[in-house]
């Protein structure tokens, strides 16, 4: 009787724990306002300067947040630090993708307040993402996040490639998102519930609902849909054409940004709603890890353009981090967080400099923009060898701890084979980041191209030379990425304990491992 | 009640649009498609909705239409920008992105 | 001092002299090099003697002293020290080896005074010696396989000398790879007798033997056996003597030294010293002595053939050393060591004089172009003389009583050992003949050129230095022999160390005359106190006939060469018609070289061109890294083009995929 | 702590050395590397002989999460390598003071990089930290081969980096998988391999792990047939670090045999012992076949060390205290033999007017008596000559197989004949016979005299003394082939291992005995 009062009264609301969702989404209000502003400094100062602060303060609510464990919303989202960890991930890769994109043509290109709007939204699209309990909160962020990336993608409207890249990426994400939709719809069905922690419950329960056809077509078809996103293969084909196509800043924001947000949503997803399962998904998605992994680096090896190689890697990457979730075990869970953590430094400190050449060199992203910057341009080319050795897992790097790791959690898991298919397709991969090392270190710079600024080569270059002989007088920020996080590829390699300590939190809050 | 018809029929509305989206050329008919496998799984929401007799499913299935019409809107967007460049609008004519 | 003190100082002199000689080899004034050589090996002589009268102190039964440095290589049960066993059988090859070699060097002085590699030979001859006695010194058998080897490659280096010879280098190598196929024999030998006796020292080593082996142990026949390979190598024993004729491609002097009167005997040494192995291994020590005997008859009747003034003495000394391992293998130990010295006196003495009959005919070494040297060089002739008559074992000279000796004990072992006294005898009287056909023909007859030259009172100068094996001329730099050439006749020290071995080679015999004096044999005696075979001493009777016999044959073989090539010239060209497929034979050296060529040499360099230009490109680079690689490649091929921009072959894939997957969890629900 | 500073001091002093003016950079390097040096020898003389366990343990925990400890120590099998290492560097070092390198401050960086890590892997007592260190080390060799070498170098530094990384990744699934197999049966994961020592694995995973770990080792010495990276790598590497690439790294392979692979894996051990030992044998004919079929002197010496580590191969899988032994003092020697054979082989070039193709050689003896001499020593040396360490390697390493498996002990020693002949035909050819028409034979310049006549200098020593380094490994040997040994030929002992009570096939405690060089002292 007393059930109508109770619902008169108004909803509790943890302010809280929305705030870091709140910062980002009024970031992205103000922002398109501001953005229609006239003065071009307001546009091209202001804008940026905008965005990067409601993306600094979502990173500090984030941090305010940690360690809470409390579930928001009427339990739509979670907070806790599985959240809060990858949360921080993406906002790091918003800010970086500020900063890159502080002289592309995009943003012009679609407006700059549309254009930071939308990254802000796809990050508080990724937050949603993450912190989902429940099936409808998931598909909503996952579709808040990916329209967004889509129009992002089409930004430089002056290339018909960005274009394509756009649709293509808009049609075949839709039918990614469809297939999810209706596998969510079809669990469902199933467990009657769209709650995580209902539908763990229910598969749980009575009545071997595990091996039920509806269950295990809904858990393919959800699969496929996550397994897309993530750009596993077979589903990874939209991967290359859409990072070729987009502008580059957006390609780095969405090599480590969106395949964060896809392995997070996948750890909350299989290893906590479907964890009864795992004895059915697991094998799948470990036969998929492997094809992935082969794929995504046999596919790198003869590439010359720098983002299709690096798509393609991401591809075999995403392989990599699958091995994390299918082992279902928290093991697998930190090692899936250090790797995307790892990730995110590797991939932003490649992109940073792939941008710098492409702006300062007519070769656009090909290989041949490295050509010879070891000894001209020795600030890029250390954060690209540094990157490239990462990715690689070669010591001393944090790529080698990441892979340890993983390979630790695939062998605990009882999956050595997929573990050994690691280690195979590193072997392949050396083949192409040893080519970007080459092009840099081992071959001449060409007769100086034009739209190379007056680069110091007659200086002497050194291993690490000094900061005034080759700082690249147009672009700092760019400079200022690619070593900031080179460096910390190199500083994780060597004292990794922070790293992990963030893993383990997050792993921690998985409860049901 | 039998839930079995209504998912048979969302099953087959969902294999027509990705029928259509394997088939058809044109972006603008591919969206439609897309229209019609997100609204498969609409009905399937709805049904099950109803089958549990929770109401879930049918807030899902709003926050799907919501969905499916921003999509359509950027799809249309980004047509309508390809042919202000006079961009072939013929998804097998984009093709500068391969290999 | 100790007699192992003795022991270390001889080996200390040659070490330093090899040390001051190559370290001051540019500023050492003319012959100063050859005379601190010379100097250090009659040092290390002299201690020698220190030793041996220390030794002669001790009581018969304590007359085997081992002196042990530092541990060499003691680990995991492997006990090699640097240690040195003194007892009479070693002290009498340090003597042996000192005094020789000393008076070799003194002859050196002289003989290479022109010799633009001066310093760098007496550098190698100071080594050389200096790795003979680590051999008989040695106190184990690590160290008895270290001198083994070193005096390997000394000789090696001495035999290619003149290395701007292709011919000597090659010699070089031949000599060298042969002498390491006997150490592999020597260590393989070693590791079958150690695997039992668990100890490298021969002391302990032959302690345990008799309660460590049967007799004919199978590991202790293959031991010997492999040990017998060791001295076959190195004393150019059939079929392992193919090195030693080329290895005449050395100054005469090296082949006087090392290849007449020290390393090739140390085969010899070497069953002496494992006698106490042979003799539990009845059916090694017959190996050996067939061997040996084989070996004296083949050699003899090579010598008979070949026409090189060296080569016909290498064949000689392969034939004799045929004896003594004969000996040694049937338990003559004192009669073969006796003959290896007294061989050594007069094997080293025709070497000198053939050496300076080489220098007067300006290094053609060609007996066919020699001829009426008699009055040219009458002291050459003289030491040639009497060479010959003690190698051919004409009484009272050396070597008839010690081959003779050798003889009767292998006779006196009865049985089998019969054949071998009968070819014996037979060996000694081809050796007769082909002996005095090389004296004849190079000294009586009508003097050729060079020899009226040289009674002119000039040594024949060639104008043009030439390679007398093949020909070619001579790259006139470091590594050939000198311009001008040296004769007895014409240098003093030559002619000392002519002399002293020109006497040794005479009265050298007193020593070991049957039934009347047995000095060798009683100092001997404690080296062999535990041989059953070393007592054995032949009958008065069969003693009187076999020296008889002996003496016969020796006079018989000497007339015989008379006839031939000093009576009726020609005689010789009749039996070489008559006999031509015999001497074709013979002038191939029973074609060794060329079965060997056949059998080892060409297989292995086609194997190698095969590896090289086949195996290593096809299976190594195309199907182990090009099969790799190309799998990759073609996967990537694939892949990409699997990726070929269109949209819906895209979403095709995606729903195939699909398709699978739900396929499989459909199959997995039932 | 101590170690550490040995493993880090060649490149911290790179690093000052960048901060010098370029003329001054090499000089600054070489100083390191001579620091490293005479550190090295301080260890060497303060090593306690006979002192159990490690010495002068280094032990934190480096990522407490997996298990990993950064441990370093020195017992009898590393303390030679390690000087060896910092000697080999040093005369590298020296080596490449003689020329102008373009960017030298990158050269030096690169070259000392390349020093710490394989110091690093020859000290690492933790799993983890060797495979780190292992696969690290090959990275600045493919910037100095690649950037610094001959023709073809891009192409070949690729390729010799992909093909010994191959393996190297293998290996580091493998020691995760140790780890964590091991760890199945008491909680925590660790890679100290004092504990894994303790640890037996399941035979089934030791054998596929055994794998794992010979793949990367044979493919890094090489072993035919997995050398077909060597000859490009080999012809395009600038010399000086050819010399320490052959002579060092391969070492780092095969000491990991006898620190990791017998130990943890005895089972597999014995279960591949005749498949090793045939891999071996194939090296050493093959090997002796290929260089005296080669004119190029880099390879004659490249496929000479293919044998050479046969031999190594021969005496580790020989599993008894004998061969590991000889195989140990092999190391040493080869390394000492080749490195000198490289910087030799540059000389001659200079001398042959540029070429190194030994056809274009001959008579360079004429006017170089020293260079002569020196060659001859250290070809004396490869071919194992009697009265050289090389020999007391192979003689031991030949008696523990001869033990073991008499036929491919007789099968080997034909080897040893070959190794005489291929290696006298390279000094005849190069130093006798005629002289090659573009040859003008110089004697060694004091540059060159102060590199080469040290290093042949360290290779008489130990022939006169190899006691020296035989008596300090004694101890750690027979503690690594132990397990091994008593699976290979179970107790009751045979007579055929002579030596002390501790002598292979002895009993010994089952399973998991006590490992020696466990923990701390």
């Amino acid at each position: 009787m007393t059930l109508p009062l109770a619902a008169a009264r108004a909803p509790h609301i943890d302010w809280a724990g929305l705030s870091p969702l709140v910062a980002l989404l009024g970031g992205a209000v103000v922002v398109l306002l501001v953005g229609l502003l006239r003065p071009a400094l307001v546009r091209e100062r202001v804008v940026p300067a905008l965005s990067a602060v409601s993306l600094g303060a979502a990173l500090g609510l984030s941090i305010w947040q940690w360690d809470e464990r409390k579930s928001i919303v009427s339990g739509a989202l979670a907070v806790d630090d599985l959240a809060m960890v990858l949360n921080a991930i993406f906002l790091v890769a918003g800010l970086a993708t500020v900063l890159l994109s502080l002289r592309s043509p995009a943003a012009p290109g679609a407006g700059h307040g549309e254009y930071y709007a939308l990254l802000l939204s796809a990050v508080a699209g990724m937050a949603i993402l993450v912190g989902a309990q429940n099936t409808v909160t998931l598909f909503l962020g996952l579709e808040l996040l990916s329209i967004s990336l889509y129009v992002l993608c089409a930004t430089e409207m002056r290339r018909a490639t960005s274009l394509e890249s756009g649709l293509k990426y808009l049609i075949i994400g839709s039918v990614g998102s469809a297939t999810l939709l209706y596998g969510l719809a079809l669990l469902y069905g199933a467990t009657g519930s769209t709650d995580f922690a209902a539908m763990a419950r229910a598969l749980d329960g009575p009545g071997d609902l595990v091996t039920d056809p509806l269950t295990l077509t809904g858990i393919g078809l959800v699969v496929t849909g996550l397994a897309f996103k993530a750009s596993v293969a077979p589903f990874h084909q939209w991967t290359p054409d859409v990072y070729e196509g987009a502008p580059t800043p957006i390609t780095a924001f969405m090599a480590v940004a969106t395949k964060a947000a896809a392995f997070g949503v996948m750890l909350r997803l299989l290893d906590v709603a479907l964890i009864d399962a795992a004895s059915d998904w697991g094998p799948a998605l470990a036969a998929l890890a492997a094809v992935t992994i082969v794929v995504g680096n046999v596919g790198a090896l003869t590439q010359t353009s720098l983002k299709r190689m690096l798509a393609w890697s991401g591809v075999a990457q995403a392989g990599y981090l699958l091995a994390g979730v299918v082992v279902a075990t928290r093991l697998g869970v930190q090692a899936t967080v250090f790797y995307l953590g790892v990730y995110l430094a590797m991939n932003l400190a490649a992109f940073a400099v792939i941008i710098a050449r492409e702006r300062e060199t007519d070769r656009g992203d090909d290989i041949s923009a490295l050509a010879g910057i070891g000894a001209t341009r020795p600030w890029l080319a250390w954060p690209m060898t540094i990157a490239m050795l990462s990715l690689a897992g070669i010591p001393a790097t944090a790529g080698f701890i990441g892979k340890f790791y993983l390979i630790d959690a695939a062998v605990d898991g009882g999956y050595t084979w997929l573990g050994i298919v690691i280690v195979l397709g590193s072997m392949i991969s050396l083949g192409y980041y040893l080519r970007v090392l080459a092009a840099m270190w081992l071959s001449d710079a060409p007769a100086v191209a034009p739209g190379t600024p007056p680069g110091p080569e007659a200086r002497p270059v050194m291993a690490g030379g000094s900061p005034e002989a080759d700082e690249p007088s147009t672009q700092p920020e760019l400079a200022a990425v690619a070593i900031a996080f080179g460096a910390a590829s190199l500083f994780f390699g060597i004292v990794p304990s922070p790293f992990f300590d963030l893993a383990r939190d997050a792993g921690q809050a998985m409860g049901l491992l | 009640m039998a839930i079995g018809w209504y998912l048979a029929v969302s099953a087959f509305v969902f294999c027509i649009g990705a029928a259509g989206v394997l088939t058809r050329r044109s972006p603008l008919v591919v969206l439609l498609c897309l229209e019609l496998m997100l609204n498969a799984g609409n009905l399937a929401l709805i049904a099950f909705s109803r089958m549990h007799g929770n109401g879930d499913g049918q807030i899902f299935a709003l926050i799907v239409m919501v969905v499916a019409a921003c999509e359509v809107t950027v799809g249309l967007g980004l047509i309508v920008a390809m042919y202000r460049r006079r961009l072939p609008i013929d998804v097998d004519r984009m093709r500068d992105l391969r290999g | 001092m100790s007699a192992t003190t003795y022991g270390w100082l001889v080996l200390a002199f040659p070490l330093a002299g090899t040390v001051v000689i190559s370290l001051l080899y540019n500023r050492l004034p003319g012959r100063t090099a050859g005379w601190i050589g010379t100097g250090a090996i009659a040092a290390s002589f002299l201690s020698a003697l220190g030793a041996l009268f220390m030794l002669l102190d001790h009581g018969r039964e304590e007359r085997q002293l081992v002196g042990t440095l530092y541990d060499y290589a003691d680990t995991v049960g492997v006990d090699a020290q640097l240690s040195i066993l003194i007892d009479p059988l070693s002290v009498l090859m340090a003597l042996v080896v000192t005094g020789v070699s000393a008076l070799i060097h003194l002859y050196s002085v002289a003989y290479l005074a022109s010799d633009r590699g001066y310093s760098r030979f007496f550098a190698y001859l100071n080594f050389f010696v200096f790795s003979m006695l680590v051999l008989v010194l040695a106190g184990n058998f690590l160290l008895l396989i270290v001198g083994w080897a070193f005096v390997g490659a000394a000789s090696y280096l001495l035999i290619s000398f003149w290395y701007r010879r292709a011919t000597a280098t090659s010699a070089g190598i031949k000599a060298f790879v042969i002498n390491v196929i006997g150490d592999v024999g020597l260590v393989l030998g070693t590791y079958f007798i150690f695997k039992h006796t668990g100890t490298l020292d021969f002391l302990g080593t032959f302690e345990k033997v008799p309660d460590e082996f049967a007799t004919n142990d199978g590991d202790l026949v293959a031991g010997c056996i492999l040990l017998l390979v060791g001295a076959c190598a190195k004393s150019a024993q059939v079929p392992l003597h193919t090195w030693l004729p080329d290895a005449m491609e050395g100054p005469t002097t090296v082949s006087a030294l090392i290849h007449a009167a020290t390393m090739v005997t140390a085969g010899v040494y070497l069953i002496a010293r494992m006698h106490p192995l042979f003799e539990q291994a009845p059916v090694a020590a017959d190996v050996g002595a067939v061997i040996g005997c084989v070996t004296l008859i083949l050699a003899a009747t090579i010598a008979m053939a070949v026409t090189d003034l060296k080569r016909v003495i290498a064949y000689s000394t392969m034939s004799q050393i045929g004896y003594m391992v004969m000996g040694v293998s049937a338990g003559a130990y004192a009669a073969g060591l006796f003959h290896l010295m007294t061989h050594a006196f007069f094997k080293a003495l025709l070497f000198m004089a053939a050496g300076s009959l080489i220098g007067a005919m300006a290094g053609t070494q060609s007996l066919d172009r020699m001829g009426g040297f008699r009055r040219a060089m009458p002291f050459t002739f003289g030491c040639f003389v009497v060479g010959g008559l003690a190698l051919a074992g004409v009484p009272p000279f050396s070597g008839f009583f010690s081959k003779d000796e050798i003889l009767l004990l292998v006779g006196d072992r009865g049985g089998w050992h019969w054949i071998l006294y009968a070819v014996g005898y037979a060996g000694s009287l081809l050796t007769a003949i082909y002996t005095f056909r090389m004296i004849f023909r190079a000294f009586l007859g009508d003097p050729v050129p060079e020899a009226r030259e040289l009674e002119q009172g000039h040594v024949h100068h060639a104008g043009t230095p030439t390679n007398p094996m093949t020909g070619e001329e001579e790259d006139t730099d470091v590594g050939f022999p000198g311009p001008e050439h040296h004769i007895a006749e014409r240098s003093l020290p030559m002619k000392v160390a002519m002399g002293a071995l020109a006497v040794g080679a005479v009265v050298g015999g007193v020593v070991q005359i049957p039934h009347v004096t047995e000095v060798l044999h009683d100092f001997l005696e404690p080296t062999f106190s535990e041989s059953e075979l070393y007592e054995a001493h032949p009958s008065g009777g069969l003693t009187a006939f076999g020296l008889a016999l002996g003496a016969v044959v020796a006079l018989a073989g000497i007339a015989i060469a008379h006839r031939v090539w000093v009576q009726r010239p020609g005689t010789a060209d009749r039996v070489r018609a008559r006999l031509s497929g015999l001497h074709r034979v013979l002038v191939n050296r029973w074609y060794f070289d060329e079965a060997y060529d056949a059998a080892i040499v060409r297989p292995a360099a086609a194997v190698g061109r095969f590896a090289q230009q086949t195996f290593e490109r096809l299976f190594v680079e195309r199907t182990l890294m090009g099969g790799a690689t190309g799998i990759v490649r073609a996967g990537s091929s694939a892949v990409r083009a699997a990726q070929n921009g269109f949209l819906r072959y895209y979403a095709a894939l995606l729903l195939l995929g699909l398709a699978a997957l739900a396929f499989y969890f459909l199959l997995a629900a039932t | 702590m101590g170690l550490s500073i040995l493993i880090w001091l060649p490149v911290v002093s790179a690093l000052i050395a960048a901060v010098f003016p370029r003329e001054l950079t090499p000089r600054v390097a070489l100083g390191g590397a001579l620091g490293t040096l005479a550190l090295a020898i301080g260890y060497v003389a303060s090593f306690e002989r006979g002192a159990p366990g490690l010495q002068f343990l280094t032990d934190e925990t480096w990522i407490a999460e997996l298990g990993i400890h950064y441990k370093l120590g020195l017992d009898g099998l590393n303390l030679f390598l390690v000087l060896l290492t910092a000697l080999l560097f040093a005369g590298a070092f020296a080596w490449a003071n003689r020329r102008e390198w373009e960017r030298p401050k990158l050269f030096f960086f690169q070259f000392a990089l390349a020093e710490t890590a394989v110091l690093g892997a020859f000290l690492a007592q933790d799993l983890a930290l060797f495979v780190a260190f292992f696969d690290l080390m090959l990275i600045p060799f493919y910037f100095l081969i690649g950037a610094w070498g001959g023709p073809g170098r891009v192409a070949a530094t690729t390729k010799l980096v992909i093909y010994t990384l191959v393996g190297s990744l293998l290996m580091l699934a493998g020691a995760v998988a140790t780890g964590v197999i091991a760890a199945r049966g008491e909680g925590s994961v660790t890679f100290v391999l004092s504990e894994l020592q303790l640890v037996q694995l399941p035979e089934g995973s030791q054998n596929w792990i055994f794998l794992c770990f010979a793949a990367a080792f044979l493919v890094k010495m090489p072993v035919f047939p997995l050398h077909g990276w060597m000859p490009d790598g080999y012809r395009a590497m600038p010399l000086p670090v050819l010399a320490v690439f052959s002579a060092v790294l391969s070492k780092v392979a095969a000491y990991g045999f006898l620190r990791i692979v017998l130990p943890l894996f005895p089972e597999a051990s014995v279960h591949f012992q005749d498949l090793m030992l045939v891999l071996a044998l194939l090296s050493i004919l093959y090997g002796s076949v290929m260089a005296f079929t080669q004119t190029d002197a880099r390879l004659i010496l490249g496929y000479s060390s293919v044998a050479q580590l046969g031999f190594i191969v021969l005496g580790i899988f020989a599993l008894n205290a004998q061969g590991a032994q000889g195989a140990l003092l092999q190391m040493v020697n080869h390394g000492l033999v080749v490195a000198p054979a490289f910087f030799i082989v540059a000389v001659l070039a200079e001398r042959a007017g540029g070429s190194e193709d030994i056809r274009d050689m001959g008579g360079i003896a004429l006017r170089a008596p020293l260079l002569a001499a020196m060659f001859l020593i250290v070809a004396l040396a490869n071919l194992a000559m009697p009265g050289s360490a090389n020999f007391v390697g192979e003689f031991l390493i030949l008696l523990g197989v001869f033990d073991a498996k008499l036929v491919f002990a007789i099968v080997a020693f034909g080897g040893v004949v070959l190794a005489s002949v291929y290696t006298l035909r390279a000094f005849i050819r190069t130093m006798h016979n005629r002289t090659g028409e573009r040859v003008e034979s110089r004697e060694l310049a004091l540059a060159e005299a102060l590199v080469i006549v040290p290093l042949v200098g360290a290779i008489v020593a130990l022939s006169l003394y190899p006691q020296l380094p035989l008596a300090r490994s004694e101890d750690s040997v027979r503690a690594s082939v132990r397990t091994a040994a008593a699976i290979a030929e179970p107790p009751p002992a045979a007579p055929s291992t002579p030596g002390g009570p501790a002598a292979p096939g002895q009993p010994v405690p089952p399973q998991g005995a006590p490992p020696a060089q466990g923990g701390a002292p």
